[in-house]
């Protein structure tokens, strides 16, 4: 079983690093994992985004997948490239701080492909409560926070233990700021309400 | 009381806070309760400017207009 | 093999360059070969190598240039536009007979041209791989150092974006101890009437001609060139992946990273009953004519993806020879960062793209 | 910097109400498009700014051809309302030496990064001002290749740590920095060069009249103005802190000052 | 036409440049363009035109990328090595549109591949002439121009020493008054709003998608320049040059000046009786497939003749696409200066290497 | 010149008969063929030869590998026995580069012309000077392109006349000199730079010793010893004349001295 | 009809100044002229050589031709490639001041295509006549004024009024000398002995 | 009479003349009538060579070899 994440952001928000984090643990964790990620440009504060695909097994899939089971998206900016490409059945973690659009319709501004999906969307605001914790940064790790407690992906202390091989050793001062963000990510939503594994892995 | 004012395009301002330093009466404070539409918090201007212009030339964002009152004017601020 | 460690393919490949014994790296930054020259400046003091910041593309490969006369195991890379300034030192790197890892990290496939035709000087090839992933790419690595070294010659290895940004699991070889090449210079054959030489323009000291003159014969050097180039070109034995049956109506060929996307994309049809096949040559220089041909042998069409306007679709057609149609259904693809990130990388438009042509084929 | 906030807020979301005058604009009138993608608190656009703001006030935004290397700052090449020539990364000098040549007429102007200018085209600008071509070179100097993540340039000070010089930049194994802008001025062919920055607003003004004379010198030869800017990004330091770097430590290797000006007598 | 003046062929193509309105020269020595740039320099400055001695190929090309973007009618050139140092301008310039005409004053036949594929970045080509001889290369000249302007876009003109050495009389076509083109940036357009932007990321000023946000999309970008690069490789008819019979059993091709010795070795075997014919590409690229196709049908084999190991064999190839059994001829001749002079470049032997194809042939 | 023809011709076709030591051979005891091909009057043998003469005695034959530029004295690259690596038009000072770093113990240096080193190669000597790598550059600076026929360098004096130059180096046109040595002593990773000359039997001694105090500086940093050698060809001057013809113009504008000794202090 | 002129020396002897002036002469008195030249190398001091074709009417031949009617040699060190290839019938100018190899016995030392063919040599000390009148390197310039004079190829004058044409500008002062060492050539050697041309040109 | 003298290996000159000018004594001059196997004149040594070895350094063809008498034979000569 492979379970894909798309995550979407504009640079500086962090988001490599995050899913970094995500797919860290997730080795750790015995799963098979691939991540892809794309940013940059001629621009700064451009595209950045990530492609996550966590398997029973190892992963055999391409770097990019043309649907994917969920999203994060941390800003609405490049999001059309993401919503549409959920499954049937795909759902949404959006920072609701940040994001005006309203993919809770389910429909995109830009055109979605099939604007009858209704998504299953998940807000957190997630850099309303980074923010309060005196780290706005830090709001991709809330995501993250509430992402692995919304599907059970991979539990908090494998993300714990993954952050210091994620992060630069010029950030390393961050680490507790940013372990305080996973947790109020995780404590942000419900447990469980869309479990990623069936068991666990093997 | 002012001699000059602004106008602050806060939508393209990105938080840097170069203005805030670079201010000689330190008239201008960053928001911490709001944010633009990128996320970014952006400076206010309290009563106090002198039009010196600094603003303008240290920030990398084009984000302010600067004004300065007419002599006659500023007399009956 | 170390166990398998999650790395981004940038840094696999660093580690692996490492492992292969490779003890001199000198690059110039440029997306997405900058995360190679980061991780190597990172891991190589650490091995007792060097890592060197050089201040242009053409600094990087001059100083490769020197780290392998001294036989030390040397690597560089760049993309599209860096490369092109190195062309000239890698074309006459042939000359001079001096072996060398190029990492070519593209952007799209635009330059298929540039990498297995070169824009050098003169009459020579340079092998390259074509990795479909990063851990094929660490192997292909190691395959790349001794090629390097048995055929003295600059070998490329052809990446991109999505080698250089796909994290993965990867098993790193166990490291190799490199050995310095017996032809190297040291410095120490001096005074002794044989002092060595490697020069682009031959290697004969002292022409003993007409004369006794000084100078070069380029007429011999350059024909005894061209003679190991066809050497090389037939003692490398081409590589290629294939997944057919013999039911196999429609081929697909592809290579480099969009070839995970056809390969995908042929499984997926496959399993649904379509007489497709994959081909993915491995090797770009030599390319597998023969394989190819044989493997074309019954197939109504040779269909060729690539991310560009059609450059190995030549190398395709010269393989089939004009035995079965061959088609081009691929095209240059990009996304807004001009990184080579393609938007027709997705499984689902290759499936319709591949569908449609079974369905012309079908009903010729 | 609480106390403050008890003041009243002034608005600032439309022009004064009573008469005032517009003394400084917040878009320069030569750059058409106000939302840049240049990271917070980046001093390029500062001194693009400058180089924009000086053309429109010498009259030359007519008669003017602005040539960029690949850096940041080409994310301005398609952004100005002047004409841009863009060129590759290192060779801005020769494609502005090919307009100067054939329309002596035109103010011909380079916007180069310190790794365009002084890593991959040093050779350029030493041959263009060696054989004095009337063109100005605007350096953008900040110590690192912006554009491609931090890297240590031929200009990074020694001990800066970098994404390639992780241990800082050492003497021993990456050398020492180029003062570019001194060994330009060595060269016969150049006849105003200068360093300014942009780190304050007081440097801001300075590096304008730099650029100002820069611009005017060029009908005699080659001028070069290199200017300081702060790359937060790339360094990994705090907007609040970049300026303060900036001094601490590029400053310090890369002094302010005019170092040539055949016209006006060598000053600082 | 002027009247016909003895004149070297390098002196020839300066004139000839001249006359065709060429007002910006740049270039830096080497064996054999040399003499090119000397006669440009001797001649540009009286016809109001600019030749600069560049410090390297690197400036050359630069130098002649800022002529270009001014609308002069520009030109420059170089060797094998030198022109591996401009790959990566020539390439780029086809995405900044800026005409150029390129002198590739080669070595041998070595560099078909350098100049047909390139050894730039991306999915571009060059149209490539290559001249016979002094008269055709004269002719060539204003045709360069004409499509450097019409494509926008660098042209190779593919000579050698023979055609830099030869002297003969030529006529240079009447000077033509060049137009500066309506794209081209003068300054002037500053401060209306639209400033004329020349770039090889785009030309689109302010993309006005989401934000407004300054920068390029290289994806709109790159997908028009290889639109651009189709519809020119379809709008310029490929010239090719033939002497066939409705008997010939063995079709010879070659270009550029071998094409000379080929050509005559050929007649005299015609002459005397044997069932062979010739043919030239003119134009490398495009490639005359079409034609080169037709004038294999019904021959027995084709044979290729060039001084290399075999390059332009593959574009024949792929013009006869397995119709009949293209055989290569050629191989790399050198004497010992290195420039290209080429031994086997002799009527006598090259009669004798095509009899006894026309021999195997006869006994298939 | 006619007189002294009524005194005996001494017999020079074999060694004297009687004691004598032999106290300067004709054939430096590290070139190992005679025969080169270098022009009548050309100046670059001498300066080879001095170079090879300097390995000789600083005991370096058996630890020494030079790096060749491609110029006249390309012809010597095959020639020597001492170890070589020909690198391309422009490149040597990377490829020394990579030699030294890869292998401290080694001492590397270049032979390369002025074409190679100021014009093509600008780029490359100055980077290697400012990272102060640990080699000796010498530059054999007769101020043309001698190989393809006598063209303008960037370090052609003003005034003469070359083949593309056939008005004379006009600085308006073409541009000034680039005095190399002087570009380079000015960078903090050079520590010995240089300018001898070959024109006069004492000019080569001189420079003889600048090429042995380069050699040994090379440890502590980057050394350059650049020599003015004649090109009778390329000038197209009598060889008679040509050492007057150097003294007159190029060494007019680079002129002989020591620029640079961190060592032994600065001294000309 | 074509008569061709293969000329070898070495470099610094002036051979294709000397190649030059006579195909501006043969155009000037209205032949058909193809010259082709060759030098440098990797070494200063090589080989230098010159194909020279004059016909009746146009050129069609290539640069280079496999059997020529006459030579010029002015060195031997090079002559190896030139001396077999005249054609049966053929002749051969030598400089026989500098010239030590015995080509008048039709033997070349490296191997001659054809030992047996007996080539008629014409010698002319031309280095000594020009050594003689005080420009020694002028010799070439001997040896084009009696390779003339002996084949009546082109009259003198239109050597002489050719040789502004041809000399550089730096070298024009050496226009006089030039012209006394052809005039030494012309009157060194017998006229018409191998007449190049049945009848004046069309 | 000399305090040296040399071997000179005319075939390897190019006749440059510079070993002419440099010598000291001025006890070198070049032939008139002979030239060496390439056709160039050489310079032959006169009585007074002093074993400067000026001629070695200036010469480009390594033509000269120097010998000095040892002092006890320079007084028998
Ligand atoms: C030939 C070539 N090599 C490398 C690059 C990649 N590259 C793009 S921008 C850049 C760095 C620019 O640095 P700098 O000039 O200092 O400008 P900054 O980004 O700091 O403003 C590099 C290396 C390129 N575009 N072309
Ligand atoms: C890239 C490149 N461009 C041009 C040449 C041609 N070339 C060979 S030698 C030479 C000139 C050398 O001049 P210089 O370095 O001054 O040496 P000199 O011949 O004067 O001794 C040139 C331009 C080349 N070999 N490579
Ligand atoms: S300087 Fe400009 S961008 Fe920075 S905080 Fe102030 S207004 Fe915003
Ligand atoms: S104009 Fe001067 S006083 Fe007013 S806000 Fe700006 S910096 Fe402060
Ligand atoms: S990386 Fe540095 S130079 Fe580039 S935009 Fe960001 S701050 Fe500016
Ligand atoms: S051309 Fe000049 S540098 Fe070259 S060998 Fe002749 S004299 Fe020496
Ligand atoms: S210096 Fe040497 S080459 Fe020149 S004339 Fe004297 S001996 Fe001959
Ligand atoms: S050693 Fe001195 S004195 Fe003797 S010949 Fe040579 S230069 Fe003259
Ligand atoms: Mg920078
Ligand atoms: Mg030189």
């Amino acid at each position: 079983m492979e379970r894909e994440l798309l995550m979407t952001g504009i640079g500086g928000q962090g988001v490599q690093l995050a899913a970094r984090l995500l797919a860290h643990a997730l080795t750790a964790a015995g799963r098979g994992v691939q991540l892809f990620g794309s940013f940059g440009g001629m621009m700064r504060g451009g595209n950045t985004e990530a492609t996550l695909i966590a398997a029973d097994t190892a992963v055999e899939s391409p770097p990019t997948v043309p649907l994917a089971w969920s999203a994060i998206v941390m800003h609405d900016a490049y999001a059309d490239h993401v919503v549409p490409r959920l499954r049937p059945g795909g759902w949404l973690l959006v920072d609701s701080t940040v994001c005006r659009t309203p993919w809770r319709d389910g429909v995109a501004p830009g055109g979605v492909r099939r604007p009858d999906a209704a998504f299953d969307v998940l807000e957190v605001p997630a850099t309303a409560l980074a923010r309060d914790l005196g780290s706005p940064a830090a709001a991709t790790m809330v995501a993250i926070g509430a992402y692995a407690r919304a599907t059970d992906i991979v539990g908090a202390d494998a993300l714990a233990q993954a952050l210091p091989e994620v992060l630069p050793p010029h950030r390393l001062e961050q680490a507790t700021a940013n372990m305080r963000a996973l947790a109020a990510g995780y404590g942000a939503v419900p447990a469980s309400s869309r479990p990623a594994w069936a068991e666990a892995p093997a | 009381m002012s001699a000059g004012t602004l106008v602050i395009d806060t939508e393209a301002c990105k938080g840097c806070e170069l203005c805030v330093d670079a201010c000689p009466p330190a008239v201008l404070v960053m928001t911490t309760d709001r944010v633009n539409a990128r996320g970014y918090r952006h400076p206010e201007l309290l009563p106090g400017c002198i039009a010196c212009k600094a603003c303008t030339a240290i920030c990398p964002d084009f984000v302010f207009q600067v004004y300065r009152y007419h002599p006659s004017e500023e007399d009956t601020r | 093999m170390s166990a398998p460690r999650f790395m981004a393919g940038s840094d696999a490949l660093a580690a692996a360059m490492v492992a292969a014994g490779c003890r001199f790296f000198a690059g110039y930054p440029m997306t997405p070969f900058t995360g190679v020259l980061e991780a190597m400046a990172q891991r190589l003091p650490g091995a007792g190598g060097v890592c060197m910041n050089a201040e242009s593309e053409l600094e990087a490969i001059g100083m490769c240039w020197g780290a392998a006369a001294i036989g030390a195991r040397a690597a560089t890379g760049s993309t599209g536009q860096g490369l092109a300034l190195m062309q000239e030192s890698l074309a006459e790197m042939t000359s001079a007979r001096l072996p060398l890892v190029v990492l070519n990290m593209a952007r799209g496939q635009g330059d298929y041209f540039q990498t297995t035709r070169g824009g050098g000087h003169g009459d020579y090839r340079l092998p390259v791989l074509a990795p479909v992933d990063v851990s094929e790419a660490v192997t292909h690595v190691s395959l790349a150092f001794g090629w390097a070294e048995a055929w003295r010659t600059p070998v490329m290895l052809f990446g991109d974006y999505y080698l250089a940004h796909t994290h993965r699991s990867v098993s790193i070889p166990a490291p190799e101890e490199p050995v310095t090449p017996a032809w190297a210079v040291d410095g120490r054959s001096g005074g002794t009437g044989r002092a060595r030489l490697i020069s682009p323009l031959g290697t004969v000291k002292q022409r003993d001609g007409q004369g006794a003159q000084a100078g070069y014969d380029l007429a011999v050097h350059y024909r005894a060139c061209a003679d190991r180039t066809r050497a090389m070109l037939d003692g490398i034995a081409p590589r290629i992946e294939a997944e057919t049956g013999g039911d196999t109506a429609v081929l697909v060929v592809a290579y480099g990273s969009p070839a995970a996307y056809v390969r995908a994309a042929v499984r997926e049809l496959r399993a649904e009953g379509l007489p497709v096949g994959y081909a993915r040559p491995v090797t770009l220089v030599p390319f597998p004519y023969g394989a190819l041909a044989r493997l074309a042998r019954g197939c109504r069409a040779v269909a060729v993806y690539e991310n560009n306007s059609g450059q190995a679709v030549d190398d395709v057609r010269l393989a089939v020879d004009g035995q079965v149609p061959v088609e081009f259904i691929g095209g240059l693809s990009m996304d807004p960062s001009g990184f080579g990130i393609a938007p027709d990388l997705d499984v689902t438009h290759l499936k319709e793209r591949i569908m449609q042509l079974v369905g012309r084929v079908a009903a010729r | 910097m609480n106390e403050p906030r008890f003041l009243p807020v002034v608005p600032t979301d439309h022009p004064p109400a009573c008469a005032a005058s517009l003394v400084h604009d917040f878009t320069p009138e030569l750059i058409s498009v106000g939302a840049h993608q240049l990271c917070p608190g980046c001093g390029e656009p500062m001194a693009i700014r400058a180089v924009a703001e000086a053309v429109a006030e010498l009259g030359l935004t007519r008669s003017c051809i602005a040539v960029f290397g690949i850096g940041c700052s080409t994310a301005f090449s398609n952004n100005l309302d002047i004409e841009v020539v863009q060129a590759l990364h290192g060779r801005a000098p020769s494609v502005a030496t090919g307009i100067t040549r054939m329309r002596p007429d035109v103010t011909a102007l380079t916007v180069q990064g310190d790794g365009d200018m002084v890593n991959e085209g040093l050779q350029e600008v030493l041959h263009a001002a060696a054989r004095g071509e009337r063109i100005t070179c605007f350096m953008l100097n900040n110590g690192v290749f912006g554009e491609t993540g931090g890297q240590m340039t031929a200009t990074t000070v020694l001990g800066q740590r970098t994404k390639n010089s992780p241990e800082g930049r050492d003497a021993r194994h990456h050398g020492h920095p180029i003062r570019l802008a001194d060994l330009v001025a060595t060269l016969d062919g150049a006849v105003y060069v200068a360093r300014g920055a942009v780190d304050t607003a007081v440097n801001v003004q300075r590096t304008k009249r730099m650029v100002l004379k820069a611009l005017q010198a060029q009908k005699r030869g080659f001028a070069l103005v290199e200017v300081l800017t702060m790359c937060p990004t790339g360094w990994a330091v705090d907007t609040t802190r970049s300026a303060r770097y900036m001094a601490d430590h590029h400053a310090r290797i890369h002094s302010m000052g005019v170092l040539k000006d055949t016209g006006g007598g060598r000053s600082r």
